[in-house]
């Protein structure tokens, strides 16, 4: 499991990669924090390569939106696959988030 | 305390099911680790796709991380048990905990427009609606879990 | 398959001994919230110090790793057994797996000039000179160490 | 656990916080061998947070030595704690490597 972060057009660009779950949550949030705090303001999470989410992912998801929406900013997320969707789909968070099909069109639409 | 070989667990491995035990230190970072090795369990036992992928992994992730931060307080001494059981049929996984157990019927449904903002109460919410069936005993500190190996055909109550 | 709260395991407490049991995953990335789990059982029955800090750790993690890498081949579909016995005097780990065992005798001394530019082969011999005391069964998959809590006033062999 | 890298007068220095064993030794090997790869020529790990390290940590120890100074490049050892030296001493290690009290003596004998 890792996160990579990069920097695309102004936008803070991280990738998931392997779980996001109990384990490693804070990881994902100190390190969006950490860049909210450098003056960042616009923030991707692309999941193209993550294996699965728990409620604690998702609950690190929801607090990172809060923080990034309280200092203007504004949070993405791209590449949900089906088993993904789904999650956020029972737990109602697709009514929360703004979430593109793929990387580019998340890009663009900033 | 021994050290002959019979140390080591035998397990019963009959061609229509199979059994594991865990008994794991109560540490979140384990979690990943026993989750990848109950899944491979039941791929050795033929289950596979996104019940296994999806439902299963995030419905065990969950009993365990409850177990390790409510049940034992996230208390790096205490350990956690875990059961799993598979037949051609089912998944059948026990998760329990050292705990004083908790009331399972006082939490929250946390898609209701008050909770949606919150960062916490999906874990029992995503088990409920991942696996098939849900019991607690009576303490509330140990959780059955059953998962069938294909989509039931009657709606999930 | 119960789920009655009994299948939390009970263990003997008595005043003078205590005895921790795990079943792990075999996987590296259990190894250390493994060993963070018997030192602080060990220090709840008051054993502390460099003795636990180093001696303890370190000749843990090797049999861990090995019982892993080696005994269950990387295998995460594979367990690791685990049993601790701490008294006043001594604490007792048997780490078991699942291979076909080795010949310890036949691993060789890694502080030779030939071996000392080795990136491997120090793992048995630290456990040797950690523990005051190391046996394997028969087999080969089970050792059995033994740490005294004083350093021991004999010479080590 | 975690390992971090800063650059101080030409030298590349590695604290290691936490455990250095096998569930981590790569990580360590492969932030070394990046910065060797880089150009990079002195090393220097200090082990001043170091809890313990066990016959992995040793051995990745050892093979990053041997590449280290087939690139003619330099690595040293700082702040061992007490229990540290036991294991280099045990495994005759400690005639292996230069080792330093403390990172300013390792910094300043390059
Ligand atoms: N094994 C357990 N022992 C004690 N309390 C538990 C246990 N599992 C869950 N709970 C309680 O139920 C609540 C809801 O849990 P859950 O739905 O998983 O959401 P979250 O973990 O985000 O709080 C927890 O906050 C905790 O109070
Ligand atoms: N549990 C085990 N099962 C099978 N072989 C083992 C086991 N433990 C150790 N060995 C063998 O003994 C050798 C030496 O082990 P060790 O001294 O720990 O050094 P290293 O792990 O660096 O090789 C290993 O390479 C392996 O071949």
């Amino acid at each position: 499991m890792s996160f990579h972060t990069s920097k695309e057009n102004g936008v803070v660009v991280v990738d998931v990669d392997g779980q996001l779950i109990v384990g490693n949550r804070q990881e994902l949030k100190q390190k969006v924090l950490d860049e909210l705090e450098g003056g960042e303001r616009r923030f991707l999470i692309d999941f193209a390569n993550t294996g699965y989410i728990d409620s604690s992912g998702l609950g690190v998801l929801v607090s990172l939106s809060k923080k990034i929406r309280e200092q203007s900013g504004e949070l993405r997320l791209s590449n949900l696959n089906e088993d993904l969707r789904t999650l956020f789909e029972l737990t109602k968070l697709d009514t929360l988030f703004s979430i593109a099909d793929s990387r580019e069109e998340a890009l663009t639409s900033f | 305390m021994t050290d002959e070989s019979d140390t080591t667990g035998t397990e019963r491995s009959l061609d229509s099911s199979a059994e594991v035990a865990l008994q794991l230190p109560s540490d979140l970072r384990i979690i990943e680790a026993a989750v990848s090795h109950l899944v491979s369990r039941c791929r050795a036992f033929a289950f596979e796709g996104p019940r296994l992928e999806l439902n299963f992994r995030v419905g065990v992730t969950e009993a365990l991380a409850n177990a390790v931060l409510y049940g034992n307080s996230n208390d790096p001494a205490k350990t956690v048990y875990v059961k799993l059981k598979i037949d051609e049929h089912q998944v059948v996984v026990c998760v329990a905990d050292e705990g004083d157990g908790f009331d399972p019927s006082s939490v929250p449904d946390p898609t209701t427009p008050e909770n949606i903002h919150s960062p916490g109460g999906r874990g029992l919410f995503l088990i409920q609606h991942l696996m098939d069936e849900i019991h607690f005993n009576e303490r509330g500190n140990s959780v059955r879990m059953v998962l069938m190996r294909e989509e039931p055909r009657r709606p999930r109550g």
